[in-house]
């Protein structure tokens, strides 16, 4: 079968992103031919008339709506779906994005407050994630980002989140 | 010397009737009742042999097909006599069991009908929502969806980072506040209608801490739609804006 | 904005099929041009080249994949999709669609055996639901099918239930 209807197929009904070579092995076709379908698909949708395109994230291509269409999408979800970080939660995020892997202590530490709650909800909301435990005493707990959580602020992967070379302790 | 025995099984005793009318090759208005009623406790009696248990309602039809085969023999002894009540099904005649047959027989075409719809819709696979907030589904989506232009935001913001690098700084640990720098910048762009150059949000020498706090104020804004980041030109500068009313603006991201 | 890009958007996005009124109503457009621009791209994905299909289901209208799509989807999401009704369910959802509102006595007379277990298993199937009860001793419950119903078999309605020739009493 024709590989272009399959890859539009696949980067519809996918949940998570998909890569290329991940897509390649579905449709048993080859990388490069599947890059070449997707900018295609890419081309195609960009156009004035649609309301789709094909966005490359977390590593990954998927269809999502055009930014335009926004306004129009909202009214259908009516912030039901929606949820904003609270300013507590956006902090606690940064911490942990820039210092990964960190303990909850580093970033009470950094916060200068308490955040047990605020990891739960960054926990439930699947943008943080335990990723292992220190080797030091009491063994706590290390905390770092989630592919929710490139999905969430639309970046292909960590390395597009600037990672200050120097500036830790 | 052992037989393997296969029975069919039949989702009820109107379906095993059926099995026997047809193989009877005989007509449905005009069963042979004392033969289909024979080979009928047959079956149930092969089913006995097998260990096979026989539900009720087989039993339930058995006692009506020889109800109903005696009273053909001796019409006008049984007609009046009312029958013990039989939960799920009371036939007094052959009509009403044609009738019932037929009945059966209708929902059961229906039914491959509808298998035939099941199978085809099988194929046809809806878009997953998985369970969290889909970044496409969501009005949140329009910071995403900006993904065109973030990573933009993000190479801008690296070139800065870069620039620090090259200046020996001290890092002061001071908290991070997200809220004061979307005060600050929300500020700064109330006086200008022409919007403020991105690189102009970040002075030059400035801890990380507060780079990054400058940062996610900024993409805070985005979401919150109170201001709008635009790039004039593929490679140029990012330009920040206060974002209009509804409707207007969206172009932009 | 032009129209179809925002329906466009809109049969993508949403969860449920999308009455053509629904989609006037957020469109901020008329429902006569809504459904002029839906048999447009039912046109446009109707081609060969696409995979994906504008789907008329359940009163409403939605995207999905093509039907030619199906092995290769089904290779991603490994078989999730090949639950089937049993026979049992069936025949007994077949008598409460053409039916209903029919009681579980009614349903059990046709089909000649207990019908209990299945009924339980096709609510929570939400296939069926209960739509009140029968004026007569005992009250019995009176069952229906639901809108799931409509989109488990692909029917635009009720109407659409197919219909055999012969066979009815």
């Amino acid at each position: 079968m024709d590989l272009k209807p399959l890859v539009e197929a696949l980067l519809f009904v996918t949940e998570e992103p998909l890569a290329a070579d991940k897509i390649a092995e579905i449709a048993g076709a080859g990388t490069k031919e599947v890059r070449r379908v997707i900018s295609e698909l890419q081309a195609e949708y960009s156009q004035a008339g649609r309301g789709l395109q094909v966005l490359e994230i977390a590593r990954g291509f998927q269809l999502a709506t055009k930014a335009e269409m926004a306004p129009v999408v909202e009214k259908l979800f009516k912030g039901e779906n929606s949820y904003t970080l609270s300013q507590a939660a956006l902090e606690t995020l940064a911490v942990i994005a820039y210092r990964q892997p960190v303990t909850r202590l580093d970033v009470e530490a950094i916060r200068g407050v308490k955040v047990d709650g605020v990891l739960e909800t960054l926990q439930k909301r699947r943008l943080i994630r335990t990723v292992g435990r220190k080797a030091a005493p009491g063994r706590p707990v290390l905390y770092g980002t989630t592919r929710q959580f490139l999905k969430y602020f639309g970046l292909k992967d960590l390395d597009e989140l600037p990672r200050p070379e120097q500036g830790k302790e | 010397m052992e037989y393997q025995v296969r029975l069919p099984v039949f989702e009820g005793p109107f379906a095993l009737l059926f099995h026997l009318i047809e193989k009877a090759e005989v007509d449905i208005y005009d069963i042979p009742l004392a033969e289909i009623t024979a080979q009928y406790l047959e079956h149930l009696q092969a089913m006995r042999d097998l260990d096979l248990e026989v539900a009720s309602e087989f039993l339930v039809m058995a006692a009506t097909l020889l109800k109903l085969k005696s009273r053909k023999l001796l019409p006008a002894v049984f007609t009046a006599e009312a029958e013990e009540g039989e939960a799920l099904f009371s036939i007094e005649s052959q009509e009403e069991l044609v009738q019932r047959l037929l009945e059966y027989r209708y929902f059961r075409t229906v039914a491959e009908e509808l298998r035939k719809c099941e199978q085809a819709q099988k194929r046809v696979y809806l878009r997953r929502l998985g369970g969290g907030t889909a970044l496409v589904v969501n009005p949140e989506d329009e910071l995403s969806a900006a993904g065109v232009t973030l990573p933009a935001l993000l190479q801008a913001f690296r070139r800065l980072l870069a620039e620090q690098e090259r200046q020996p700084q001290e890092v002061v640990a001071e908290e991070i506040s997200v809220d004061k720098k979307m005060r600050e910048i929300m500020r700064l762009l109330g006086r200008k209608n022409e919007g403020v150059d991105f690189l102009s949000l970040f002075p030059g020498r400035v801890a990380v801490h507060e780079i990054v706090a400058t940062f996610f104020a900024l993409l805070e804004l985005v979401r919150r739609r109170k201001i709008l980041l635009w790039q004039p030109d593929p490679l140029g500068s990012l330009v920040i804006m206060r974002r209009a009313k509804q409707g207007e603006g969206s172009k932009w991201i």
